[in-house]
C-alpha cells in the first residue's frame, strides 16, 4: 500500500536510530565468586551443584559436586559448613541448608548407585598415599581421576581414619562411610591396611613411587598432668572414641566428666551418654561464647542431657571425686584462677584436650620441616622434600574433615603438576559476590527447611543417626533457596527490564548479551539483577 | 422518487444510502434532525451494518470518526457552529491524517452572543483545515452532494464537509428526488482506504514531523486539494449522467454570459439572488449570479472564467472577518486580479437575519449605479449603531453592546425613546 | 535414613517454591506456559529499540510490558491508539517509528474516542477478534482526555484504556497534572511558600473514578511487578467492554531520580502504600496486591529531587508526615497489610 | 561575529552553558545571543546549543552553520556525532576530558586545526573538586575564556555569581579559574614549543 508521506511510517524503522550513542557507561556481565564457594575448604562449586539440583537434576548436581569432593554423603553429615556461615541468604532470612542438600545428593548417589567418573588413561606414575582418612581418600580419588596409580596404606584395619575412629556412628552411620570409601576404592586403588609406615623415604624407594602424600592425621590424644589416684579411670577422648568404633567400649561408669571444649569433647560426652552414663558433664575453662565446639553440636548435646560446667578447670581426680576450680575471664577474655573449688562425684574422666600427630615416619627425611607438631607445606601441599606432599591434620590446618578433603584435592593437583614437571599455579579467583551487590527483593520468601531431628529420647540411648536427611521435596526447596550470588542464573530480569530492548537472550544455558547499538546505559539491568552479575563500566574515551 | 420532505430527513436518508459504517451523534441545532433520523434507521435495522454512537461532545464525535475511518470504516457525522469549533482540533487532525470522513455542517452563527440561526461563520472558521467544503443551494443539491462527497473523499483520501444553511435548508420541507440504493451503489464503490490500521499489515499512523519535512507534508496536502479541483467536476458529471441532475461541480453560473454585474454567493441565498437577478434582467439590467459550490478548494480559474466579462462583482456573503471584511470576497479578489472589475462586498444574513429579495435587488441596483461601497452590510439598523456609538463616546465602559442593542430594540418596540 | 516424611515440616505450600518465584521477569524453573511474556525471546517488542525515551524511561518499559501482554492475549490481533505525549513523541519522530503493532496517534485529549471509533469499525466489519487498546500519559488521561475517557467508559465501548502515570506533564518540561502528588516540585509548582511544591488536595484518583462508571474492569499496576501487570492485561483482554489499566511508571527526568532507579521507585511506591495496586470488576475491588516489604514514605521521597525540599536537615518532617498519612490511609482503605486491614475495620 | 556551538547530552546543561556565555559577553558590553537546538531529544541524547557574540546588534535568526568554536561537554560523543562539522581551519576546539587531544583517537584534529586553538580541560574533575558535583559548565567556560579570548574570565565570573549566587557561585568561579589556568598553561607550553 502506498503510504502517505511522513505521516504514516513503516513499523520498527526506529532501529535505524542507534541510541547506543547516548551512553556514557556500559553494562557488562560478570561472574563473581559466591561466598559459599569462597568459604568451602574443600573448594566445592556449591552454587554450581545447587543450580543443577534446583531443576531436579540431582545426578547432574552430584556430578558437579564430586568434581571436587568424592565424599558428599559423609560431608553432608560431618562438615561444619562454613559455606552456610558465609551464605548471603543468611542476611535475607536464613542461610541455605547447603549441607543438608549435599547429604541428600550423597545419599541419593548411594541409593541409586551412581558411580564416580572413570579415571583418565593410565599415566604410568605411582603415588603412595599414607593414611586413609578424609585427606588420603580425597587425594586418592583425585589422583586416580588424573590417571595415576595409587597405593593407599593405613595402620588401622579399616579405611576411614578419623571419619571411622573419631566420629561417632550417630553422626556418621558406618554404612554411609563404607559406601563412599568403596566407591573410591572401586576406581582401582591398591589398598593396604594394618600397615603402619615407619619410614616414608624407605617406603617410597621400595615401592618405586614417584610421589608420596602424607595424611596420617592427628591420632594421639593430648594428655595433661592431672593428679589422679591409681584407681582413677582417666582416658583420652581419641582412644575412647576409637575403642567405641572398634566395638570395644571401655567401662566408664555412670558419672562421666569430659574435660575440654572442642567437638571431640562433645562427641565423647554424647557417646558416654549413649553407653549408659546417667551424667555426662563437660568441664570447660571458658564460657559458652568462647567454646571452640560448633554451636549446633553443643545444642544437640545439651538436648541429650549432657551438662556443661563453664569456667572451670580440673584440679585433681581421686577416682570418685573430681575437684574442679572455678575460673573467671579477665579483661582480655582469658580464664584466671579464683581459688574457689568444688567437688563432683565422678566415675571416669575423659580428656579431650586436643590431638597430636605422630610424625616419626618422617625422621629419615631431613628436608621435611616440622614446626609446631605439623609438617610445613607449600600452597600445593608439597613439603620441602621434592615429591613428598602432606595434608590433613598432619599439615597446618583447622583440622576438620572438610579441610582434609580440600588438602587431598590440592595435593593431588600438586602431585600431578609435579609429575608433569609443571607448576600448579593457583587459579585466578573472581571477586566475592557480597550481599550488597544483590537485589534480594526478587527472591521468594522462604525460611530454611529443618532437617528432622530424632526424638531426643531415642538418640540418648542408641547410636542411630541423630540428624535425618531431607526428603526430595525438601531438598529441592532448599536448593531453590540459593541466591546464585554473583553468577547469572538466567532469571531474564535484564532481558525484561531494559526499556530499550537492548538485551539479547541467547537461549537456555547461553545467558545474554548486550546490544550496545541501542543500550543507553541507564543501568536498570544492573540495579535489578538479583544476583549482582552485571556491572557498569565507564565508556572508553 | 420525488418526495416532499424536510431537508434534514432528505440528508439522513441519502447518507443512509451511502452505507456509512460508523455514525457519531452529538446534538446541536440545527443539525439534530439529521442524526436523529439516522439513529432511528440504525436502531430499526434499516441501516445496517452501521454503528451509531452517541458521544459526549463534538470533539469526541470527530475523534470517533477519525478512529473509525483510520480503521477502514466509512465514517459520517454532522455538526454546526459551536460544535464545529469544539471539534476543530480534531477537524484539522482528520484532514492532516488524510481520513475521508464526510460531515454535514448545518451552517449557523457563532457566539457570543449565542445565536442558533444561520450564517456561514462556522464554515469560514475551518476553511484552512484541509477539508473540502461544498456548499448546497437547495435540499436536492445538499442530498446529492453527500453522495458525491463520499466518492470524492475516498478517491482523494481527504475529508469533505457538506455545508447547508441551518434551518433555511435543514428545516425546510420541500420536494427532493431521493436516489435509490442501486443507483447510489453504482455511483459509490465500497471504501478502500489508502492507509488502515490492520494487524496483518501494521503501520504507524500519525507520526510527529519536524521542520525537515513538515512544509513538504503541507504542500502535498495542498496538491491534494488541487487534485480535487479536477475531480469535483468529473464526479459531478458522472452524477449528472446517472441522475440527470446538475448537482455539485465547482461553480454554478446563472445568466452571467453577458452580465456587466455579477453577484457571487454561496448556499441557499442563491435562490433569492436568482429571483432578484431575473427581476433586474426584466428591468433591462445585464446582471447574473455566480454560485460557488466548492469553497475549498477554491476554484480560482473557474471563477475567473465566469467573471471575466463583468465590470462589477458583488460578493454577498454570510460571514466576514472582523476588522477586515469579506472572506469569500477576498478569495474572489484573487480570481479577479488583473481585471478592471470593481469588487464590492455585501455582508448579509448574519445570525439568521432574513435576506429579502427586495434588498438584494436594491443592492444590485446600487451596484449598477456604482453606489456600492467596497464593504457594506445588508439591512443594517443604522439607528441602533448610532445610539451605541453615542453611548460608547459618552462613557468608556458602556457594557456589552449585545445587551445594549437588545435594550434599544425593546425600548423602540415599546415606543420609548 | 529412614525417617518418616511426616517428620518433616509441612511442605505442601512449598512445592511451588521457585527461587525467584514470581518476582523476576523469567524463571527457568517454571513451565514455559507459566512464564511472563517479557521473558520470551519471541515477545512482540511492541515498542522497539531506537526510540528516543530518556535513559531509564518507565513509560517505554510500561508500554512494552502492557502491549506485549495484550499482543499475546489477543494472538496478535491488536490495534493501538495513542494520545499525544512523551510516549508518542519519543516513539514516532519522522522518519522512524518504534512501533511494531498497528498504531494511530490523533490528538492529546481524544485517544479514548478515537479508540471507540476503531473499535466500532472492527465491530461493524465483523472483525471482533481484533481488539483495541488506547494509551495515554496521566495528562492525556486525567486532565485533557478525561471527558472522552469518561464518555468511552459510560458507553462501555470495547476498549482497554491504559494510563501510564508518571505524575506530570513530562513531555513539555515537567509541569503539574491532576495526577501530580502533593508536595512534589514541578515547573509549575515551585518549592516556595508554606506549602512548597504541589498543594495538598483530593488529587484526581482516576482508578476510583473509573470504578464509579461500573465498567467491567479497572486495575492498577506498576512496572515493578511484571507478573501482576501481565496478569491484569490478560484479564482485561479476556473481557469485553470498557476496561481501564492504570500503570505507575516513574520518570527519571521529571522526578529527578537516577536512571537506574525506575523500577526500584515503582516498587517503593507500591510498598509504601502511596500507590495502591488493586483490581476491581464492575465497581467492586476484587483483589489487592499486598505490600510484601513495607517501607516508610521517606525511603521513597529521598530518592527523588522533586521531594528534596522535604527531606534532610532542612526538610519538612510535617509534610513528610502528611504524605505518610496518605500512604497509611491507602493501606487501610485497600487492606494492603493484612493486620492493618483489621485495624481499619475496628475503627 | 563569533559563533560557538556546544555539544553535550540532554540533561547535562548544554543550554545553560550557552546562556552563561551570552550573559558573560553581555556583561562586557557586547551583543550576544544564546539559543538551543529545539527538539524533543531526551535525557542522554546528543544535543547542541549555540552562542553568538558580536560588537553590534545581532539580527540574524538563522541557525549557526559555520561556528568559530566548538565546545564538547561530553567526550563520549566523539565518535558518535559530527562534532566539528562546519568548523573552519581557524576554529577553536575545546573538549572536556582529562586526556590530551592525541589520546582521544582524533589524530586528524591536529592537522585540521591550529594546535594553539585546540585544548582539552578536565572540566568534570575540576567541577567535582571545586563544586562537589560533576557539572562541567563553569570550568568549560573558564577554559573557553583562556582559549578564545572572546570573554574575559572575570566576565564569566560575574555571570556565574549572578546565576548561582553565594557559595555555589564562588565554587563555580573557582572551577572556572582553575580551568582557565589549566588551558593557559597548555597554550604557553605550545607557544614555547613553537618558539624554541
Amino acid at each position: 500500500m502506498e503510504r502517505p508521506f511522513a505521516i504514516t511510517l513503516d513499523v520498527g524503522s526506529s532501529r535505524a536510530n542507534h541510541t547506543g550513542s547516548w551512553r556514557v557507561e556500559r553494562p557488562v556481565y560478570v561472574d563473581r565468586l559466591p561466598p559459599c564457594n569462597d568459604a568451602c575448604p574443600a573448594g566445592e562449586n556449591i552454587q554450581g551443584w545447587l543450580y543443577e539440583a534446583e531443576s531436579g537434576g540431582y545426578e547432574a548436581a552430584w556430578r558437579v559436586l564430586v568434581e571436587d569432593n568424592p565424599l558428599p554423603a559423609i560431608m553432608g553429615r560431618v562438615c561444619f559448613h562454613p559455606c552456610e556461615t558465609s551464605c548471603n541468604r543468611a542476611q535475607v532470612d536464613e542461610a541455605v541448608g547447603i549441607n543438608a542438600v549435599e547429604r541428600f545428593l550423597g545419599d541419593a548417589a548411594i541409593e541409586h548407585g551412581w558411580s564416580l567418573p572413570a579415571p583418565a588413561p593410565d599415566t604410568g606414575r605411582r603415588v603412595l598415599v599414607i593414611g586413609a582418612g578424609p585427606a588420603g581418600l580425597s587425594a586418592t580419588y583425585h589422583l586416580r581421576r588424573l590417571g595415576h596409580a595409587v597405593r593407599l596404606v593405613d595402620g588401622a584395619p579399616r579405611l576411614g581414619g578419623m571419619l571411622r575412629y573419631g566420629i561417632p556412628a550417630y553422626r556418621l552411620p558406618r554404612a554411609v562411610l563404607d559406601a563412599e570409601i568403596a566407591r573410591i576404592v572401586d576406581l582401582g586403588v591398591e589398598v593396604v591396611v594394618d600397615h603402619s609406615v615407619r619410614d616414608v623415604e624407605a617406603e617410597r624407594r621400595d615401592g618405586a613411587f614417584d610421589a608420596v602424600f602424607l595424611a596420617v592425621g592427628a591420632q594421639i590424644g593430648r594428655r595433661v598432668n592431672i593428679p589422679a589416684g591409681d584407681s582413677a579411670k582417666v582416658i583420652d577422648a581419641v582412644s575412647f572414641l576409637h575403642r567405641v568404633a572398634d566395638d570395644d567400649p571401655p567401662m566408664l561408669g555412670r558419672r562421666v566428666v569430659v574435660y575440654g571444649g572442642g567437638d571431640t569433647a562433645l562427641d565423647a560426652a554424647r557417646t558416654a551418654r549413649r553407653l549408659g552414663a546417667t551424667e555426662a558433664v563437660i568441664v570447660y575453662r571458658r564460657n559458652r561464647d568462647r567454646m571452640p565446639a560448633h554451636a549446633e553440636e553443643v545444642e544437640q548435646a545439651l538436648g541429650e542431657g549432657v551438662s556443661v560446667r563453664w569456667l572451670a578447670t580440673v584440679d585433681r581426680f581421686d577416682g570418685e571425686r573430681l575437684v574442679i576450680e572455678k575460673m573467671r575471664l579477665n579483661a582480655e577474655g582469658f580464664p584466671e584462677s579464683t581459688g574457689e573449688f568444688e567437688e563432683l562425684d565422678t566415675d571416669a574422666l575423659v580428656l579431650a584436650l586436643g590431638q597430636d600427630t605422630d610424625l616419626s615416619l618422617l625422621e629419615g627425611n631431613a628436608n621435611v620441616e616440622v614446626r609446631d607438631g605439623v609438617v610445613q607445606v607449600t600452597p600445593t601441599m608439597m613439603t620441602h622434600e621434592r615429591g613428598v606432599f602432606a595434608g590433613g591434620d598432619a599439615a597446618p590446618s583447622d583440622r576438620t574433615a572438610t579441610v582434609a578433603v580440600g588438602h587431598g584435592k590440592r595435593a593431588a593437583r600438586g602431585i600431578d603438576a609435579y609429575l608433569r614437571g609443571a607448576t600448579d599455579a593457583p587459579r585466578e579467583r573472581h571477586g566475592v559476590a557480597t550481599v550488597d551487590r544483590l537485589n534480594t527483593w526478587y527472591y521468594a520468601d522462604a525460611p530454611r527447611t529443618r532437617r528432622p531431628e530424632l526424638e531426643r529420647v531415642r538418640r540418648q540411648t542408641n547410636f542411630e543417626e541423630v540428624v535425618g536427611g531431607l526428603t526430595e521435596q525438601n531438598a529441592l526447596f532448599e536448593a531453590r533457596r540459593c541466591l546464585s550470588c554473583g553468577n547469572c542464573f538466567e532469571c531474564d530480569n535484564c532481558f525484561g527490564v531494559c526499556p530499550d530492548n537492548a538485551v539479547v537472550k541467547l537461549g537456555a544455558g547461553q545467558r545474554y548479551e548486550f546490544n550496545y547499538d541501542f543500550c543507553k546505559g541507564c543501568g536498570i539491568c544492573v540495579r535489578e539483577c538479583p544476583c549482582g552479575a552485571i556491572e557498569m563500566v565507564p565508556e572508553r574515551i | 422518487m420525488l418526495r416532499q420532505l424536510e431537508g434534514s430527513r432528505a440528508i439522513a436518508e441519502t447518507v443512509a444510502l451511502c452505507r456509512p459504517e460508523v455514525v457519531c451523534a452529538y446534538p446541536i441545532s440545527p443539525q439534530t434532525h439529521i442524526i436523529e433520523a439516522i439513529g432511528r434507521m440504525v436502531k430499526d435495522g434499516s441501516l445496517a451494518p452501521c454503528e451509531f454512537i452517541n458521544v459526549e461532545s463534538e470533539f469526541a464525535a470527530m475523534s470517533v470518526s477519525i478512529g473509525a475511518s483510520a480503521a477502514g470504516a466509512r465514517a459520517y457525522t454532522a455538526t454546526a457552529s459551536q460544535g464545529l469549533l469544539f471539534m476543530i482540533e480534531a477537524v484539522y487532525n482528520a484532514a492532516g491524517l488524510g481520513l475521508p470522513i464526510v460531515m454535514t455542517l448545518a451552517n449557523r452563527a457563532i457566539g457570543a452572543p449565542i445565536n442558533i440561526w444561520n450564517d456561514h461563520s462556522d464554515a469560514m472558521a475551518v476553511r484552512d483545515t484541509g477539508w473540502i467544503q461544498l456548499f448546497a443551494e437547495t435540499n436536492q443539491e445538499a442530498a446529492d452532494l453527500h453522495v458525491q462527497a463520499f466518492r470524492l473523499a475516498e478517491e482523494l483520501s481527504v475529508p469533505v464537509m457538506v455545508c447547508m444553511d441551518g434551518f433555511i435548508l435543514t428545516h425546510a420541507v420541500e420536494g427532493v428526488d431521493l436516489l435509490d440504493q442501486a443507483t447510489v451503489d453504482r455511483f459509490l464503490p465500497p471504501y478502500e482506504p489508502r492507509q488502515v490500521l490492520d494487524p496483518d499489515d501494521p503501520v504507524s499512523i500519525g507520526a510527529m514531523v519536524g521542520p525537515e519535512a513538515f512544509e513538504e507534508v503541507r504542500y502535498l496536502a495542498h496538491l491534494r486539494q488541487l487534485d480535487a479541483l479536477d475531480q469535483i467536476p468529473v464526479i459531478a458529471d458522472a452524477f449528472a449522467e446517472l441522475t440527470g441532475r446538475a448537482s455539485g461541480g465547482l461553480v454554478h453560473p446563472y445568466r452571467t454570459a453577458d452580465a456587466d454585474t455579477i453577484v457571487v454567493a454561496m448556499g441557499s441565498v442563491l435562490g433569492t439572488i436568482k429571483d432578484a437577478v431575473d427581476r433586474r434582467r426584466e428591468a433591462g439590467d445585464r446582471v447574473g449570479v455566480l454560485g460557488i459550490t466548492s469553497f475549498r478548494p477554491f476554484p480560482i480559474a473557474a471563477v475567473r472564467r465566469a467573471l471575466s466579462g463583468a465590470r462589477r462583482v458583488v460578493v454577498i456573503e454570510k460571514a466576514f472577518s472582523l476588522g477586515m471584511g469579506g472572506v469569500l470576497a477576498t478569495d474572489v479578489s484573487m480570481a479577479t486580479l488583473g481585471s478592471t472589475a470593481v469588487l464590492s462586498t455585501v455582508v448579509a444574513g448574519l445570525g439568521g437575519r432574513p435576506i429579502p429579495r427586495r434588498s438584494v435587488e436594491e443592492t444590485i441596483e446600487r451596484a449598477g449605479r456604482d453606489q456600492l461601497t467596497p464593504l457594506s452590510f445588508l439591512d443594517l439598523d443604522d439607528g441602533i449603531i448610532e445610539r451605541e456609538r453615542g453611548r460608547m463616546a459618552r462613557t468608556r465602559r458602556s457594557g456589552p453592546f449585545a445587551e445594549n442593542v437588545l435594550r434599544d430594540l425593546r425600548q423602540a418596540k415599546e415606543g420609548r425613546p | 535414613m529412614s525417617h518418616d516424611p511426616t517428620d518433616a515440616p509441612a511442605l505442601d505450600q512449598r512445592v511451588h517454591f521457585y527461587q525467584v518465584g514470581s518476582f523476576a521477569v523469567g524463571n527457568r524453573l517454571l513451565n514455559a506456559d507459566d512464564r511472563t511474556v517479557q521473558s520470551s525471546a519471541q515477545r512482540t517488542n511492541s515498542i522497539d529499540s531506537g526510540h528516543r525515551a530518556c535513559q531509564g524511561c518507565g513509560e517505554a518499559l510500561g508500554a512494552r510490558y502492557a502491549l506485549d501482554a495484550a499482543m499475546r492475549a489477543t494472538n496478535g490481533r491488536l490495534l493501538a491508539v495513542n494520545a499525544t505525549g512523551c510516549l508518542e513523541v519519543f516513539s514516532t519522530p519522522y522518519p522512524e517509528t518504534s512501533w511494531r503493532i498497528p498504531w494511530l496517534h490523533s490528538l492529546f485529549g481524544n485517544a479514548p474516542a478515537v479508540a471507540t471509533g476503531v473499535s466500532a469499525a472492527m465491530r461493524v466489519k465483523g472483525r471482533e477478534d481484533v481488539r483495541v487498546v488506547a494509551q495515554a500519559g496521566d495528562g492525556g488521561t486525567v486532565d485533557i482526555g478525561f471527558g472522552t475517557l469518561s464518555g468511552m467508559f459510560e458507553r462501555n465501548d470495547d476498549v482497554l484504556f491504559i494510563c501510564y502515570d508518571n505524575e506530570g506533564y513530562m513531555n513539555t518540561g515537567v509541569q503539574r497534572s491532576a495526577a501530580t502528588p502533593p508536595a512534589a516540585r514541578t515547573a509549575t509548582t515551585d518549592v516556595v511558600g508554606d506549602e512548597p511544591g504541589n498543594p495538598f488536595g483530593q488529587g484526581k484518583d482516576l482508578p476510583r473514578i473509573a470504578m464509579a462508571h461500573d465498567i467491567p474492569y479497572v486495575a492498577t499496576a506498576t512496572v515493578a511487578d511484571l507478573h501482576d501487570l501481565e496478569r491484569k492485561v490478560e484479564r482485561a483482554m479476556s473481557l469485553r467492554g470498557a476496561r481501564y489499566l492504570h500503570v505507575f511508571v516513574p520518570c527519571p527526568l521529571g522526578w529527578g531520580a537516577a536512571s537506574n532507579e525506575t523500577i526500584h521507585l515503582a516498587r517503593l511506591a507500591q510498598s509504601t502504600g502511596l500507590f495502591p495496586v488493586f483490581e476491581a470488576e464492575r465497581g467492586v475491588v476484587t483483589n489487592v496486591l499486598p505490600i510484601r516489604r513495607w517501607s516508610p514514605v521517606e525511603e521513597y521521597l529521598t530518592l527523588q529531587r522533586r521531594y528534596a525540599h522535604l527531606v534532610g536537615p532542612r526538610g519538612r518532617p510535617d509534610i513528610v508526615a502528611r504524605l505518610q498519612a496518605i500512604a497509611d490511609a491507602n493501606v487501610v482503605r485497600y487492606g494492603l497489610l493484612p493486620d492493618e486491614r483489621n485495624d481499619g475495620e475496628d475503627d | 561575529m563569533f559563533q560557538v556551538r556546544i555539544h553535550g547530552r540532554g540533561g547535562q546543561g548544554v543550554v545553560t552553558a550557552a546562556e552563561l556565555l551570552a550573559v558573560a559577553a553581555f556583561n562586557e558590553g557586547r551583543h550576544a545571543q544564546a539559543f538551543p537546538s529545539f527538539g524533543s531529544e531526551r535525557t542522554g541524547a546528543p544535543v547542541v546549543s549555540y552562542c553568538r557574540i558580536d560588537d553590534r546588534e545581532i539580527r540574524t535568526r538563522e541557525p549557526v552553520m559555520a561556528p568559530d568554536a566548538v565546545i564538547v561537554q561530553d567526550v563520549t560523543l566523539i565518535h558518535q556525532v559530527d562534532l566539528f562539522g562546519g568548523l573552519g581551519p581557524d576554529g577553536y576546539v575545546l573538549i572536556n576530558t582529562s586526556r590530551r587531544i592525541a589520546e582521544l583517537g582524533l589524530d586528524d584534529l591536529d592537522e585540521r586545526f591550529r594546535p594553539e586553538r585546540l585544548a582539552t580541560c578536565p572540566a568534570t574533575e575540576l567541577a567535582i573538586e571545586h563544586v562537589g558535583r560533576a557539572v562541567p559548565n563553569a570550568a568549560l567556560l573558564g577554559a573557553f575564556a583562556a582559549l578564545a579570548d572572546q570573554v574575559p574570565l572575570e566576565a564569566i565570573g560575574v555571570a556565574l555569581r549572578d546565576r548561582f549566587g553565594g557559595v555555589v557561585g564562588e565554587q563555580n568561579f573557582a572551577a572556572a579559574t582553575a580551568a582557565f589556568e589549566h588551558v593557559t598553561r597548555g597554550r604557553e607550553a605550545i607557544t614555547r614549543a613553537a618558539t624554541t
